[in-house]
């Protein structure tokens, strides 16, 4: 019988952790398509300015992306390369 | 019949732990939760850089001005943000808690609730933010009145900032003059 | 039978706390993406002052990123370089 | 170990009731924000009407921020003045 | 060792539930805030109807405050007169 | 000494219950300050249509105040008439 | 003496359930709120449209009603016709 | 002596589980309200085209229904037709 | 007497895991219902583009909807595919 | 007899992980649903740029999708090729 250890802890928590991290693509995703309707609406009224409306739409959703990224690599930290299990 | 209280078997594994263990383990989560308080200054400086894009598209010669509104108005947006780092960095570096003596349940809980209480910072962060994106705006149409614009956002932001000074007040009497403990 | 010690406790709720931390990205995201609608919006407006405006959204969107860096600080120094048990 | 007594555990929670109150803070200072933005687009407008927008600007904010005061006041009560523990 | 009696549980969870009641103050401080910058740009347009205009406002907010009372008097039930300890 | 019994369980978990339900009042709050702010400011434009205005104010405000009343009401069945200990 | 039973668990996470569905209420809150101030703004503009404009400022709240009303359902389920404690 | 079973654990977190799920009717609640104050503003505006403003907008609402519905039939599951307890 | 098994534990979490899945609806309510009153609003202004607003507005709703498809076939499978208790 | 097992404990604590990294899902339905609405009311002033219209709102949503996607992947790995009970 093997009972719950502080290993198996930490990793159960890591768990919690890295669902709680993905929650930040929230973010992103509202402000992206926030972006996206403003292209979509500039687009239709300048067609003749398209290539600069979008390279900017597309530039300032890179910019927007990264906080979800952050949250994307501190889960996939605590579920694939788990630090914390090495402080143990 | 004592298997079934499963709230006195949570405590009792809880009061199983090291006293300092268990609020450094608080401590982490605590500062966890101050850092939610930075939702607020990504909404509204972000709200403020778009407006400073759009004043710069609708005025470029006087974007200067429009622009210098909105770092000041961003830069006090920041505010709650920079206050819930302290407290988070407060909790992980140089913690008042953990020397504390009195009932390890409420330091604990008390490192917690500071955390808690700092999301309050959301709300000027966002809200300053806006005044920084409207005054930007009004700067980029009408820079003469620069100053009158910029005065009256600068107030309004203030009056907006009250309730995150609350929260910083109420973490700061949880981490270091805890009234709770002299209840106990 | 190794008990739960007081060092895993800490790293256990070390990683919930991480995960929490990073929830700030959420502002920035949204922030930022209203800043690139915008942006989208003014290059497609004066397509001459597309430099200006770029450099404006970028800017701004520098200062809005702050509070998801710092979310992003709390956890990697909740992860990689945690203080709380030497504290202990 | 270290005995839990009740009025431990309420207190304990009293703690963490009094941190959640404080969130109601994220209300008035959206609200609030939202008016000194109003405040400055309106003295930008009509330079003249100065006095009047902000007269109404701080009245409305000072409306906005009593629920941020309630918030506040059961904080200080759970924390100070504890009732609860009266009720043991 | 005293250990924790039910009417110490149902008042340590009255503290937390007070707490949660608070956050509906959120509300009334966004709702609000907002009216308060309508009616200051409304004084800044029209100062000839800045009674009317102010008027309403508060008329308005007293509506909107309603959610975030009714949040401070379960607080205050639970904190002052718990009915529930009567239940047990 | 009593201990803690299911009876008691149950009204602790009421409390936050309770709590939780008045959280529901985020929402006429925002509804009802934006609705007051809309009415202000057609009040300050048309003060000849006042009346109408301040009437669909707040009948649009009455219809949004009914899910602050339902959490107001779960409330307070659960503080004051908990049928949950009938059925246990 | 009795301790906590598995049906006492199921009611008191029932209440914890039933707080929770309320939060539901948000929602419509905030929608019918927007269409409170939309109705009072068109009413203002256009007096000899009232009736049209409330007909559907109330149609469409009446739509925008339904969730907050599941979720009041789903809580009265859990509080007075629980059928979790049949399944035990 | 009946003691808490698996069972009634996972009935516990259903009822928690059911009113989780709800909290979804917050989008329909805001979004469908969003559409009742283009609709009224819409109709006061043109009132010849009532019929086809109306239709858009009850379309529109149905379809930002959906989701509202899905938490709904989660938690009418969780409480009538709990598949956990079978894979016990 | 049957105890509380890892399998039992399982089962309780997806019943929660499944009902927080749910929450991810709030976006496609909030977003889809924007939607349904712009479509409303182009519809009464452009009657002779209906089926061109239409089509668009559905066609970025069916995009909306997408998240909270995945939140619902998540749920799903925790109540009735759960992979979890094949690991243990 | 089988106790809970630290693999059972990280199993449960998975399926609320990914429960929680389902709600990065309210993003994108908010985001997608704003470009929805912009594109809906786009095509109606400029028909003519339709498709320009629709192509830039659909690529902006593809971006405004990827927090939403990362959020279902983290869940997916959780759910059925879990890293952290091969850390165990
Ligand atoms: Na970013
Ligand atoms: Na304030
Ligand atoms: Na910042
Ligand atoms: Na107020
Ligand atoms: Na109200
Ligand atoms: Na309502
Ligand atoms: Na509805
Ligand atoms: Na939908
Ligand atoms: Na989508
Ligand atoms: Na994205």
């Amino acid at each position: 019988m093997e009972p719950i250890t502080g290993r198996a802890l930490i990793l159960a928590c890591s768990a919690i952790g890295a669902g709680l991290a993905m929650i930040a693509g929230i973010g992103p995703g509202i402000g992206q398509g926030y972006a996206a309707g403003k292209g979509a609406e500039g687009v239709g009224r300048q067609p003749e300015a398209q290539g600069d409306i979008v390279r900017t739409m597309l530039l300032g959703a890179a910019v927007a992306e990264t906080t979800g990224i952050y949250g994307l690599i501190v889960a996939l930290i605590l579920l694939f390369a788990n630090p914390l299990i090495g402080l143990l | 019949m004592e298997n079934t209280n499963f709230v006195m078997i949570f405590l009792n594994w809880l009061m199983s732990f090291d006293r300092k263990a268990l609020i450094l383990a608080a401590s982490a989560i605590g500062a966890g939760f101050a850092m939610i308080a930075g939702i607020g200054p990504g909404i509204g400086q972000g709200y403020a850089a778009g407006k400073g894009a759009e004043a710069t598209s609708i005025n470029p010669k006087t974007s200067k001005q429009a622009i210098m509104v909105m770092l000041i108005g961003a830069g006090i947006a920041e505010t709650s943000g920079i206050l819930a780092l302290v407290v988070a960095l407060i909790l992980l570096f140089g913690n008042p808690l953990v020397g504390q003596s009195g009932s390890v349940l409420v330091i604990a809980a008390s490192a917690i609730a500071a955390g808690i209480s700092m999301i309050a910072g959301v709300g000027p962060g966002i809200g300053q933010g806006y005044a920084a994106g409207k005054g930007t705006e009004s700067t980029g149409k009408r820079p003469k009145y620069q100053s009158t614009i910029l005065r009256t956002m600068l107030l309004g932001q203030a009056v907006a900032q009250t309730t995150g000074i609350y929260a910083l007040i109420v973490a700061l009497v949880l981490m270091f003059s805890n009234p709770l403990l002299k209840l106990l």
